[in-house]
Order: structure tokens, then C-alpha cells, then sequence
């Protein structure tokens, strides 16, 4: 892998802010963004690429390239964290295998997002409909999840799944809710809409996302303590199991002949875990699930390691694909 | 004034609506709610400054009389077991206006 | 009234954002956008409007025109909570009735900017002292309000009005003050304080007023469920009194012959209800008053109304007489 | 330890000031505000996310003498009375330093 | 129910992390945290609005044996004594799940 | 002094909106800006002037000038907390003398970026590395105020210094921390990173520094009741050391051959008193020592002071010298 492509995925402000923020954590400098600092933060940024998609999308029309790209999305989220459940079974109750399966069954916005300026910064660019993608991929692995532990599970009466409220928190979780929202406000709006946005949600989008990383770098700074409570086992999972997402889905994508750029960010998406979300959702369906293990997989070792070493690593694989 | 009962709850945020229905069920007069709060306990550090909000608690308080007590405890005994936290009686007196 | 103006006015970012906001808590999501937050976006768009402004009148300067348009403000700003305080006690209670009054001769800045910018993308303008416009008509609803609140209460003796508290409440609530202010700030500073300024307070101005809307939908939203018990007479008064409001103050100010986009604006304040500066100062003055009703009202029915309907039709109103 | 009176009040935050100056008048040696806090009773929910800041509590308490909590109770009525909220007394042991 | 006491601390927020020692070492099963109080007392009013963060009280609850109120008390008296602020101890019934 | 030197500085929107400020206090408005909003602006102001900072070293390079600024700036920063605690030890005791020379030992950030504001509107400029000067200037006060407690107070056993926490609140606390990590960033990206990142931390700079001036003036104002209780002594400290202090330094750069923009840029570093981070250090290793000195003098008489008058004065200075 291309030691320049790390290099140049490092050295960008955004990079460099989670960095910091790790590095405010392990420095014990008391530096924190208090809520509801980081709801702004993520909330801007989701409005700003749903959007922003949304108007790419009503440049280029609803294609069957769209299409194709929606389903596989829909295929991979739901494949993804039934294969991961039986792989985590290998060592963990059914409880926490579920949610853990269900984390990296769904996506992490913000690595897609990174990646996104990574891309840019290379000079290529993606499809407006990725963001319809990414949206799609949320909310499955939440049903998915809760189909396995109905199947796998023997719990008592009194904790019965509520299916109503596992499909509301999968679908209508304010993530989901927000991307689709604002992908359908910049399709209808299209380029006379984005003109009016594009000041506060275009030109200041890269700022943006290095002031939020500088934030998530302290929240994955404050989880990492917990890393060896969480066992080898779990951390290489939390490495190599997004490898493993990004390759086989780059293989699927290579067959179904996506263009380079959308295959790079739907390989991130594969590989990206959720730590808002679907933590939400499983401290509510699976409380007996320790969101120690799963927060901490998702937020102190899977989104570092795909933001520093992964997404140049998909990009370089990719790259070696399409050329 | 009047002699009652405050009932203390802090509870995971996440569960916060379900103790206010277990309070409505058990025909409470009314009740307060500080939605932040911060803690520890068997289930580890709730150190709340999460992105998250998971790590975070609910503290609820209501007064009531001996015999809401009961209901409330009733019905909150499951549901603290399953998803921890605590819950406090002591002795209050009511200004009644 | 066009179709397509209503239709021009709802797919534009911020009405949209607005019923997305609505649609959030309508499907029970659990999308927030947590204190202070709101205020920081309130805030901002007060500063940017009072800032433009008072810019705009520094261009203009003070003119005759300006302060007939002031004056005229004023006028409409003691008179429309008298008549409506009448209205109201048709059937409600003396606090009821001066609660909802006030409300309503008091204005809504967020309306007003709306307006703004609708008007805005048909490609035309008004003038800055309509800021100053609007800034006079935030409190005199306050003080009448309390005056017919002496005249008709009979109220014992331990709850006399505190006029000093009053006259504070109406004049120096926080937002009549920042836009006074800024206004002022942007008159004395001129064409070099724009120029600082106008990246934080001028271009990134729609997207902040699309953001903040989102958040307004929501809070609205969760007013709705309030709307049965508020009862068909107040509901009926909150869509019909800001019309009746908007069309007397056109044919006042069409009689004074204020220019095409001034008197939009125009009718747009007399239409408009207070949501935060007259709330509080009744909630502290008449907390005998229901806030449940005038908070309603003007949050989940006014509101909306104006941001979704009444724009296009008192413009449509407005474009007929002025051609 | 000295044993003493918890005097705990919940009120519409827009009231809180006057809660305090009637605290002061009481002669209170100090109090704790907690600003933010949400509720049901009588007077319907105090959701208290609203842009307005209407429909929020605040919390307060203070640790007094028993003779100071009638002055504070004698004042505090009609205040409720009038704006809703909630009063309560209880036993306290403070540690004094 | 079990019969255990409840202590209250509010002390200025830049010494939080020195009370939760303090509970740690006298061996509490856990505690509540309210990050921001404000209030008044001898060192004057803490109004807590500051840019600079000076001028807040956080305030802790912890429920525990009465032989660990006793450790409790002991160390935290000097920290009170140089950094003011308050401490209540009083009666409660813990729900036990 | 240039008389209208003093009008050019206050007729500046970041300077009328901390007056504003200042104003809704004395009004008794209700206006505030709640926690975390404050936060928010003193981060965005941290990393936009670390990040400006940095890419200009990294145009400019780091020479020996550098290096003369960095090691004239902690002389200065050494020695101003040791002779301002000698005069306040005339009528302190020697706790409050330590906190206050400490405060006035370290430097404010805000008052910097004012100043560097100011300069830009009169088209004139500072070197990139003065910001690392300004970094390197908030620690040693903290050291130097803790060796001087160490050796004129008579402490119990029990309230010992804890010398690995003081260096760790002088040389890690968040603002220095944030200033110097960006500053590197800046300095890493260079030229490609100050592009992405110049539409939030360049364009926006000064209307955010406006809004949070508008900030600063309402917790300045806040603090203004507390002056009477302050005493003339620390009062008349509180206007004429930074006086003093900014002479002094001028006559030490004149010496050294500094520029003329780096020359006032550093007279107003001198000049100014930290508010936040010593302020926090203090009240953990002196709460012996009365904050509602320190912080009032510090927010509440000497920051005004040089936003309002110190700022012009000192250019004026430097400008007779430089010419
Ligand atoms: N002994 C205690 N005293 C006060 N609060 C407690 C105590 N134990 C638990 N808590 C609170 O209840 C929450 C959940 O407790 P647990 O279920 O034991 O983890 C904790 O995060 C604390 O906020
Ligand atoms: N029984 C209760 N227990 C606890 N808090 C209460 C109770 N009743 C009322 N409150 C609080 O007091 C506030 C005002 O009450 P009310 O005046 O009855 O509407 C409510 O919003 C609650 O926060
Ligand atoms: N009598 C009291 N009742 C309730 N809270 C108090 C009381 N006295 C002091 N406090 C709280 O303890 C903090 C510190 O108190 P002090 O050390 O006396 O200044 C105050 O800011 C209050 O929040
Ligand atoms: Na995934
Ligand atoms: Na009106
Ligand atoms: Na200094």
C-alpha cells in the first residue's frame, strides 16, 4: 500500500484534529466539547451531505446505476451482521454478539464523511445516490439483529421483543431520518436550493468536519481505557472485521461494475461501524448487552483505525481495481 | 403540611420514559425531572459527556403517599433488575396551598 | 391567489426544513435539537437582521418615508392587541383574553425573516428601517395588554401589576434589545462593518434561517397535540385574525402609499404572533392566563400557517394592489 | 453534625427569583439551584425542551432551622398558590466545618 | 427496603473529582452526579453563568451504610473547611433489586 | 493619543458589540448566552487563530526573528507575575497577591485577537509565530505564582503543592493545548490546509469574534457590581500595570529590533490578564486566595480597559516609535 497515500490521508486537518482530541485524552489536558456541542456538529454534518447528495442526485436523475447501487447497499447491510454474529458466537453470549453484529452491520456517517474529503483531496468524486446508500445501510442491521436474538435467544416472558419500537428506532432514528429528509430537500430544491445552502453547508463543510473529529478524538480518547477490558478477541475483530467488509464488498461492487469512486465509499460503508445509532437502539432492545464492548469497538478502535489506516488502505485497494 | 412520601429514582436516560408510565400507572399526582445526571454503581461509570448519550442518567423524584409508594415499587422492581439503578423512600412533609 | 407562488414559497429549504421539523415529531422520532442550541440560532438571526439593517438605513439614511413607516408601526402595534382583546372575550376569561392579545400584536421575527426571504428569491427587496419597524413593534402588545389588564380584572390585592417590571419585560426583553442594538451598530459602522461581517451574517443567513426552521418545526410539532384542547373558536382566530391583520394593514399603508416590498413586510408583522419575548412577560405578569393556549396558538397554529400560507397570499394580496 | 431542615422547592422557572428573594428575606445561611428541571402536576407537563423556556422548572434547596423554614413556608404560599410548584420539608444532619 | 443513609454534597465544581475520591475510598457502591448547581453561601453567590467556569457547584449523592458515612465525613470535612460547601446526611429506604 | 485612533477602535462591530453586552447588564435585559455557547465561540477563536497561525509560520518559515520573539516572550512572562506580586504584596496577603499576579503574569487570547483585528483594519499585520509567542505566555505565570506561594506562605502539612498537577494545569490546560496543536497543524498543512479550512476559520473570524465580544461584555458586566468591593488599590492596579507592562515591553522589543505589528501585538500580550485559564489553576492550587479579586479584575476592569482604550493606546506608542 502506497506509504503517500497514508501520508497524504494523515496530513489533512481533519485527520489531524481527531489526533488532537485523542491526544487531549491521553494528555489528561481537561479540553471536552460539551453536549449539545457535538449534536450541532453531527446534525450540521448530516444535514450538510444529505443535501448536498440530494442535489447531486437531481443533477443526475434516478438512474438504474442508482438502482443497482441501492440494492447492493441493501444486500451487504443485511449480510454483513448475520455472518458477523456468527463469528462473534465463537466467543460471546448471544446478547452481546447481537449488538455487536448489529454495530458493524450498520455505518458510521462521519467515516463517510472523512472519506468523502478524502476523496476530494485526490481530485475524484462520487455519486449524489451513495447518500441514499448510506442511508439504506443504517437501519436493516437493527432488525437483523433482533431477528437473531429472537431466534437464538431464550429470554423470559417479561422482556418480550417490541417490534413496533425495534422497526421505529431502526427506521425513524433521527440519523436516518435526518439524511433522507435533507436528500429529499436538496432533490426538490436542486441548484436553486443549494445555491442558498451552499454558503453554510458547502464551504464550510470541511471546517466542520475537522472541528467534529477534533471532537470524536476525545470521545474515542475517553473510551480507549477501556480497550483491555474488551479482550484480543474483540479488538482484532474490531480490525479485521471491517478489512474483511471492505474487500469482500470492493469484490462485489468490482463484479457489478460500480464506477471507482462509489466503490470506494461503499466499501467505507461496509467497513464502518455505528456509534450512535444502533448503541441507541440495542441499550433500549438489548440491555443485557454491555455497551462497553460495543461502544468502545466502535468508537476506540474501528473509527481510528478506519480513519487513519483504512480508508487509504480501501483507496489503495480500490485503485489497484479500477486503476 | 402534610406527611408523604418522596420516592427517588436515577435510572439510564434510555429508560426514563418508562419509569414516568410506571409513575402514571401508579397515580401519582405529579412528578420532577433533572434529565442529566452523571454516576456510578455496579454497572460502571455513567460519565455522561458522551457523544452517545449512552453512559448517562435520569434523576426523577416524586412525593406521594405510602400507598403509591408501593405501586411505583411493585412495578419498578423488574425493570431496575433489568436495567439497573436505584431507587429511594424517605420521610417529606408536603406544603399543601 | 397563485398556485404557483404557494408553490414557490414551499419548495424553498427553509419552509421545507420547517416541515420536516414537524414531520420529525409527528412520526415520533427522536430527533432534538437541545438548549441552547435554539438560542444560538435565534440569536444569530437576530443579530444578522438587526446588523443588515441597520447597514441598509445607513445607505438609505433616516428619511421621511422611514419614519412614516415607524409611526404606522406603532399605530398597528396598539391597536391590533386592543381589537383582538375584544374579540377574544367573546369567550374566554378577562387573563385569557389579554394573554392571547398581547400575543398577537406582538410580532414574530423568524415570520418576518422568513418573509425576507421569500421575498428575496422573487428577486425583490424592502427597506432597512423595516428592521426598526419590527423592533417597535415588539412591545407596545406588552403594555396594552397590562392596561386592559387593569381596566377589566378585578384581581386581590397581593397580585397588583408591577409597571416598572412591566415596562422592562416590553422594552428591554432580550431580543427587542440585540436587534435595537445591532441595528444601531449597523448603522454607525456602515459599509466597513458589513464588509467584516457579511460572511458570518450575510452569506451563511438562508442556511442558519433553513437550520433554525427545522428546529422551529419541531417544537411547533410538539405544540400540535395540544391544538384539541385549545377548541375551534381559538383555532379559528389564530388563522383568521393574522389575515384580517395582514389586509387592514395593506389597505392602511397601501392609503399611506408605502413602496411594494415595505408593505409586504408590513402586513407580514401585523400578521405575525409572538412566541418568546410576550410569553414570558405574560407567564411573570398573568400567570393566571393559560400558557398552554397562547403558546399553542401561536407556536402550532400561527406559525405555521403564515410560514406555509399566509406568505404567498398576503403577497399575492400585495403584488394585486402594487401590480 | 447539626441537625437541621432540608427545605426543597420546585417552581416554574420564571419564579425562581422570587423564591430567592424569599429565601433571602427569610434568612437563609445559603441555597442550591438546580435551573433546569422538568415535571408534571396540576398544571400539566413541563416538557421543558420548548425554544420558549416556557413550561420549565427550576429546583431548589436549602438547609435551614426550623423557625426559618415557617418564615419560608408563611411566604411561599401564596407564591404557589398563585404559580404552581412544590414545597417540601424534611430531616437533615449537616456536617459542620 | 433496606434502612441506609443518604449523603449530600455540593461543593464548588473544580473539587468534584476529589470528592468522588474521597467516596471512593471510603468504599461507596456508587453515586450520583449533577454537574451544574449553582447557589449561594458564606463564600458568596455562585452564579454560575461565567465564561470562566469559576463560580459553579456540582452536587453528589451517595446511599451507604452508616459506617461508611462515618469515613466519608471524616475525610471530607477538610476539604469543606478549605474549599467550602455543603454536606447532609439523612435517612432512606433503598429499593433493593 | 490619536483621537481618532480611540473613534477607529470603537467604532469596530467586535468593540460596539462587547459595549452591547455591557449594556443589557446595566439594563438589566435578560439577555444571555448560556453555557456551552461560549465554549463554543472560545474554541472556534482557539483553532482559527492556531491554524492562521501556523500557516503563516509555515510561508515564513521559523528563523532566528522567531526565535528572538519566543524567547523575549517568556522573559516577559516570567518576569511580569514576579514584580507585579511585589507591588501587590504592599496591601495583599500573599495568597490573593499570587492569584492576581498570576492572572496578570498570563495572557488573554481574546484581547489578542481584538488587537489583531484592529491592526488589520488599519492594514497593517503580525507575524504567524506571534501566536506561538501569546502560547507560549499563558504557562509560566502558573509556575511562577506556585514557586512564590512555595516560598512566602506558611501552608499546613495538608494543602502541600501538588507540583505535577500545577504543570499540568500551566502547560496542559485546554487553551494552550489547543492553540499549540493547531498551530502545528497549521504549520504541517500548510497552504492545502489553510484553503479547506479557511472558509470557517478565515472568512467567519471576525463576525465571530464580534459575537462573542457580545458575550464577554455581558459576563464583563456581570462582574461590574463586584468592582466596589474590588478597592481602589486593586482597581487602579487592574488599569495601570498592563500600562506598565506594555511600556515596558515596548521599550524591550524596540530594543531587540522587533517589527512594528509583532512590537504591538506583543505590548498587548503583556498587557492583558488571562481569564480563564489561570483563573481555573488558581482557584485548585490557591482556593486560599478570594476569586471574585482575580476574576473581577481580570473581566471586569482590566480586559475592557484594553479592548477600549489599551488597544489604541499601545498601537499609538508603538506607532510614534516604529513611525
Ligand atoms: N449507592 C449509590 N448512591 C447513589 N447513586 C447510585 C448508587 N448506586 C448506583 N447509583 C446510581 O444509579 C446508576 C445505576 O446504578 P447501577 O445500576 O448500580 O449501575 C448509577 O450510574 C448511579 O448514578
Ligand atoms: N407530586 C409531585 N412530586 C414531585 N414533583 C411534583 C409533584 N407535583 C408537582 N411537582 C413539580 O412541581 C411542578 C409544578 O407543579 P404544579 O403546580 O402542580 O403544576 C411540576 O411541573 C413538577 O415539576
Ligand atoms: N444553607 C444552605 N442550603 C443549601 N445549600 C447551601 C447552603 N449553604 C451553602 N450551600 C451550597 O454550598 C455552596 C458553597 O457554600 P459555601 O462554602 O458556604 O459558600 C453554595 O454555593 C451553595 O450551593
Ligand atoms: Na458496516
Ligand atoms: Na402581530
Ligand atoms: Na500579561
Amino acid at each position: 500500500m502506497g506509504f503517500e497515500l497514508l501520508l497524504q490521508n494523515i496530513l489533512n486537518p481533519p485527520v489531524l484534529m481527531f489526533l488532537l482530541g485523542l491526544g487531549a485524552v491521553l494528555l489528561r489536558t481537561e479540553l471536552e466539547i460539551p453536549q449539545p456541542l457535538p449534536k450541532l456538529f453531527s446534525l450540521y454534518l448530516l444535514i450538510a451531505i444529505g443535501f448536498h447528495g440530494g442535489y447531486e442526485l437531481s443533477k443526475s436523475g434516478i438512474t438504474f446505476e442508482v438502482a443497482k447501487v441501492l440494492l447492493l447497499a441493501i444486500l451487504m447491510a443485511v449480510a454483513v451482521p448475520i455472518y458477523a454474529f456468527f463469528i462473534l458466537r465463537l466467543k460471546l453470549d448471544v446478547y452481546n454478539a447481537v449488538a455487536i453484529a448489529a454495530t458493524y452491520g450498520s455505518i458510521s456517517a462521519v467515516t463517510f464523511i472523512t472519506a468523502g474529503s478524502f476523496l476530494n483531496t485526490l481530485g475524484e468524486s462520487y455519486g449524489g445516490y451513495m447518500v441514499a446508500a448510506m442511508t439504506l445501510m443504517e437501519s436493516p442491521a437493527i432488525i437483523i439483529g433482533l431477528i437473531l436474538l429472537t431466534l437464538f435467544a431464550k429470554r423470559g416472558n417479561n422482556s418480550q421483543t417490541d417490534w413496533k419500537e425495534v422497526f421505529r428506532e431502526a427506521f425513524l432514528n433521527p440519523s436516518v431520518y435526518v439524511l433522507m429528509g435533507t436528500l429529499i430537500i436538496g432533490f426538490l430544491t436542486g441548484e436553486k436550493g443549494w445555491k442558498a445552502m451552499e454558503p453554510l453547508f458547502g464551504s464550510l463543510f470541511k471546517g466542520m468536519l475537522a472541528f467534529f473529529l477534533l471532537d470524536m478524538g476525545l470521545v474515542a480518547g475517553r473510551r480507549i481505557g477501556e480497550i483491555k477490558k474488551v479482550g484480543i478477541f474483540l479488538v482484532a475483530f474490531g480490525v479485521l472485521l471491517p478489512i474483511f467488509n471492505a474487500i469482500i464488498s470492493i469484490a462485489i461492487v468490482k463484479f457489478f461494475g460500480l464506477q471507482k469512486g462509489d466503490a470506494f465509499m461503499f466499501s467505507v460503508l461496509c467497513a464502518s461501524a455505528s456509534y450512535i445509532a444502533v448503541p441507541a437502539a440495542m441499550r433500549l432492545s438489548v440491555p443485557e448487552a454491555n455497551p462497553s464492548l460495543y461502544v468502545t469497538m466502535s468508537l476506540a478502535i474501528t473509527f481510528p483505525f478506519n480513519i487513519a489506516v483504512g480508508i487509504p488502505l480501501y483507496y489503495f485497494i480500490v485503485n489497484s481495481l479500477w486503476g | 403540611m402534610e406527611a408523604m412520601k418522596k420516592v427517588e429514582i436515577v435510572v439510564d436516560s434510555v429508560f426514563l420514559n418508562r419509569v414516568l408510565e410506571i409513575l402514571g400507572r401508579a397515580g401519582v399526582s405529579g412528578y420532577t425531572v433533572i434529565k442529566d445526571a452523571l454516576g456510578k454503581g455496579e454497572r460502571g461509570i455513567m460519565a455522561g459527556d458522551e457523544l452517545t448519550d449512552v453512559f448517562k442518567n435520569s434523576y426523577i423524584f416524586t412525593v406521594c403517599t405510602e400507598e403509591t409508594v408501593n405501586k411505583i415499587v411493585q412495578e419498578l422492581r423488574p425493570l431496575l433488575k433489568k436495567a439497573g439503578g436505584v431507587c429511594l423512600v424517605s420521610d417529606v412533609l408536603w406544603l399543601t396551598h
